[in-house]
């Protein structure tokens, strides 16, 4: 493997792209591909009053949110699946004001990343007509107005200008979307940073391609050779990356198609902490705090139950795995 | 022939399932409405599209997936894309007219519009929920749509605190003249009683009750009123369809308990 | 191989998805992946009026134009490569008042067919602000208005409703593209019409959805199982398909990746026919009207002439292969 | 060592090629602008990364490509995507403002502006050809674009019979009050001499003029004059450049001629 200036620590690139009151998102969704590595080690390192967008992405939203480092939240969605049909310290965090909260919905969301990926100001859409999604503002215009990161409005909705064309007689305008920075977890990388990510994409790609900065974690790290035998499989090509980490089971405990699955044991054992205060520090302090780095969880938690996880390799998820 | 030996989650997942035609694109959630969607792909509708707004379509469903980006959804469908695919394909006239979409809410009210964001004031609420997530696309393309709701007094409600998945807004015409197209709850399945929405008023009417449940109880159990003049008694679930749900669709009992 | 009410030969699927003043595209980008097999059959049945929209199908427009099928032809570009940097047959039409068109850019026109694709009457760009293309319309505002299948405007050019974000003050807005029918040439379909495409997609993807209609010609038809290893490479899922044709060759003489090369004889001979009336005539005589079918073409262009452009397995396309 | 035996189409490439830096993006065309992509890839930019419109990033070009759908730059890229990609990938200035491009045209004014549509009238042109293409979209978001141009009177024109893609416009400042970011044609290569565009005043002036061509010479195959002010020779190829140019860029001689 030969290095490049692209290929560094996850240490190393979180210490060099992340920093207090950042705009960033995160890929993933809900239970599956977050990444939960790059996101334990920004929880280590603390940083503070982060700016998170974020469509579903579950776990690690509830986890930023949990450890204090969110101040602002752009979000469609704060679930994540049966162990916690609303992500536990996201609604705790909101219930007592502690976060400030601007919702869309799923759309608009990987619209907004697009249009930010598209170098476009906004998208149109026919969602969200009529809803309190287009009336009610999170965020208020004084404090809009006032910072030169934030777009002044939530959303626009206009008269369509061709007429009737497409049957549409409005259009809801969602804004553009360029975190400072975004980590994705893909199955394979190269060292230049292009990217392949097998099953579903979610919004990874437009998110990458929105940002100022990519932080790419991996399960394989390969050359670049090897990802060109069909170039049309490579959703990221490698102008959009600014680091690539090698980080296997990097997205652990949530899911990476064809590697491994969500660990449910970890999920519910997560939800049921989160729950409770002085239950959530213990969970935390054992699992992310009082670990050095991702391995060191993996040590923590184990052989037994990364096997139990093991991708089957026909279906690409783990058979008959435990999940009730 | 009909069972008498079914749980009111069983018959909540069935009725859904019914709804579903040969054909239809069917838009699944998690947690029941996903076991919906599969039981009637098993059932009644067996060219029925499976179809999930992470971008998976026509999954093959040997597990029941516990969320709609389990890694069980992406198992041999015909395309795994991404959000954007998926709610395009709703927004798609061409293909959106096709789809049935099944939803859940926190709220629902006499017009069919949802709540799945806060009880309580929005900007420090008593009760934050997990927000719209692909919700108000969905009610806002799609045509036919079923709402999953517990039916309790506090869900159906006079006004709901948060309207975040726009059904007929305040009435008939007011959907149109929002801009919206034709669309959202078109059907509310209970623990009850089945509603259907009339195009002709923009509200709900009471369409079957279950059987052993009375007209009053459902009234009794919500914040506002509905027609009850057509209102029959639901078809029990025959013991075909709760053998295929309970022993193909989610043997591990993950969704029915 | 199971027949399905999608699977049927392409003169069925020609007869039943096209009629006289059908709003239609066609795939592919000048040399390469045309739907030639499904355009000779149109060019053979004759159909008359046609409202095309293209980005820079060379090959293909130019056989439509020349046959006299084309009414009305919204593109970006008529060029096919070196054997006519304009394409001939366009050149003349054109020169000759024998077609309207209206001039858009390559990204004007796929951004158009995204918005049909995706259902939104508009896409915004920050392209051709300024130029001649947003100014002059081909289409008349008369004409325009007067015909409901045509969008009363041909852009619109409209302030940043989000002040200066994005760095943007105005956007182009291009209206949606609906065809009623798309045909596209694709390596591999399967019975139930979902499209894997090797190499470049173009805007094939965007075509196909935005269609009312999709007629797909492949390389390949196989059965439903085999595209579902994985499917993320499935571009197009079955759900905008009508109708899926089994037509090996049916890109020729234009290029198929990983298949075939394009045939730079052919469309040299094309080229070279096409300056003179006579000589075009005589061409298309002995190429197009005067063969049966596809196949028949290909029987008389000839063994040889197959062998010598069959693609390299390593570089998908046919090396050292004499172009100059 | 410079060469002496060398054709103008040899010299214009390699002009060309030497406004490429290492580390640019470069979006190449048909003809001698992808020659000249390559030629800089492998004399002056190793680590420049071809680009094409039809969605090809960084190809592996083992084979001269005779259009930007040929399938040579299909073959080992690092994303095979479509157009919508390709054209994103530049108006996202994240990435645009990386990218150089190569253009052609048929007429070009002394703002820098292009038309590659049609002369005489739109609506019944005297000569049509091939349009935009991506011209208009590359030259609106590109921050430096070459155009290369045969050095001919009817080409350097007074007055575009269609502005296609945007340079200047009508001079300073004339670009941002369209709306457009700062962009367009900001060097222009011929067979006789470059020239560059003055932020200062938004247009054309003499930069280079090739060995044993006159400044008259250039000035009388011109519509309009340009400052000569600062103009100097332009070294010649070096046999080095010429070399790379016709044995490893285009042995077949397919651009070259």
């Amino acid at each position: 493997m030969v290095e490049t200036d692209k290929v560094m620590r996850l240490e190393t690139a979180v210490s060099r792209f992340m920093e207090d009151g950042a705009h960033m998102s995160i890929g993933g969704f809900t239970v599956n591909r977050n990444p939960m590595a790059a996101i334990y080690e920004i929880v280590r390192k603390g940083y503070r009053d982060l700016h998170l967008y974020a469509h579903s992405n579950g776990t690690g939203v509830d986890e930023l949110i949990g450890a204090g480092c969110v101040g602002k939240l752009e979000i469609a969605y704060a679930g994540n699946g049966k162990t916690a049909p609303t992500c536990i310290r996201f609604r705790k965090a909101v219930q007592d004001g502690m976060l400030l909260v601007e919702d869309y919905s799923n759309f608009m969301m990987s619209l907004r990343f697009l249009a930010g990926a598209m170098g476009i100001p906004f998208m149109p859409t026919l969602s969200g007509l009529g809803s309190d999604i287009t009336t009610t503002w999170g965020f208020s215009k004084a404090m809009r107005q006032a910072d030169p990161k934030i777009v002044d409005q939530k959303l626009v909705i206009a008269e369509n200008p061709f007429g009737r064309w497409g049957a549409a007689e409005k259009v809801v305008l969602v804004p553009a979307i360029n975190p400072d920075v975004t980590f994705i977890h893909v199955q394979t990388a190269d060292t230049m940073g292009t990217c392949r990510i097998d099953g579903l994409t979610f919004a990874d790609v437009e998110q990458a391609k929105a940002s100022r900065r990519v932080v790419v974690t991996c399960e394989r790290l390969v050359d670049p050779g090897e990802l060109r035998d069909h170039p049309e499989y490579n959703q990221i090509p490698f102008l959009h990356v600014s680091a690539v980490c090698h980080v296997p089971y990097g997205g652990y405990p949530t899911a990476v198609y064809r590697h491994y699955d969500y660990d449910a044991d970890y999920l519910r054992a997560y939800a049921a902490a989160a729950k409770e205060e002085a239950a959530y520090r213990v969970f935390q302090k054992r699992h992310v705090y009082g670990v050095a780095d991702h391995q060191a969880l993996l040590d923590l938690v184990g052989a037994a139950r990364l096997a139990a996880i093991q991708a089957d390799p026909r279906t690409g998820y783990a058979v008959n795995m435990k999940r009730g | 022939m009909t069972a008498t030996d079914y749980s009111l989650r069983e018959m909540m997942t069935l009725m859904a399932a019914r709804e579903i035609q040969d054909g239809d694109i069917v838009f699944a959630g998690t947690g029941i409405s996903m076991l919906a969607a599969t039981a009637a792909k098993h059932i009644n509708a067996p060219n029925s599209v499976l179809f999930f707004e992470t971008g998976a379509i026509d999954s093959l469903v040997e597990e029941l997936p516990l969320a709609v980006a389990d890694p069980r959804v992406m198992y041999a469908a015909a395309s795994n894309a991404g959000l954007l695919e998926a709610f395009a394909t709703m927004q798609n006239r061409i293909t959106g007219d096709r789809v049935i979409a099944i939803l859940g809410a926190a709220q629902i009210d006499r017009y069919g519009n949802l709540n799945t964001t806060a009880i309580g004031d929005y900007h420090r609420p008593r009760i934050r929920f997990s927000g719209s997530g692909g919700g108000c696309d969905v009610a806002s393309f799609v045509p036919r749509c079923i709402a999953f709701m517990q039916h309790e007094k506090r869900k159906f409600v006079q006004r709901l605190d948060y309207l975040t998945s726009p059904g007929q807004l305040t009435g008939r015409g007011a959907r149109a003249a929002a801009g919206l197209r034709p669309g959202g709850v078109s059907v509310v399945i209970t623990d009850k009683a089945l509603m259907r929405l009339d195009p002709a008023t923009g509200e709900l009417y009471l369409d079957r009750y279950y059987p052993g449940v009375t007209i009053a109880e459902i009234l009794d159990n919500m914040q506002f009123t509905v027609d009850t003049g057509t209102a029959r008694e639901a078809d029990p679930p025959t013991a075909a369809e709760l053998g295929i749900l309970r022993e193909r669709c989610d043997p591990q009992r993950l969704i029915l308990g």
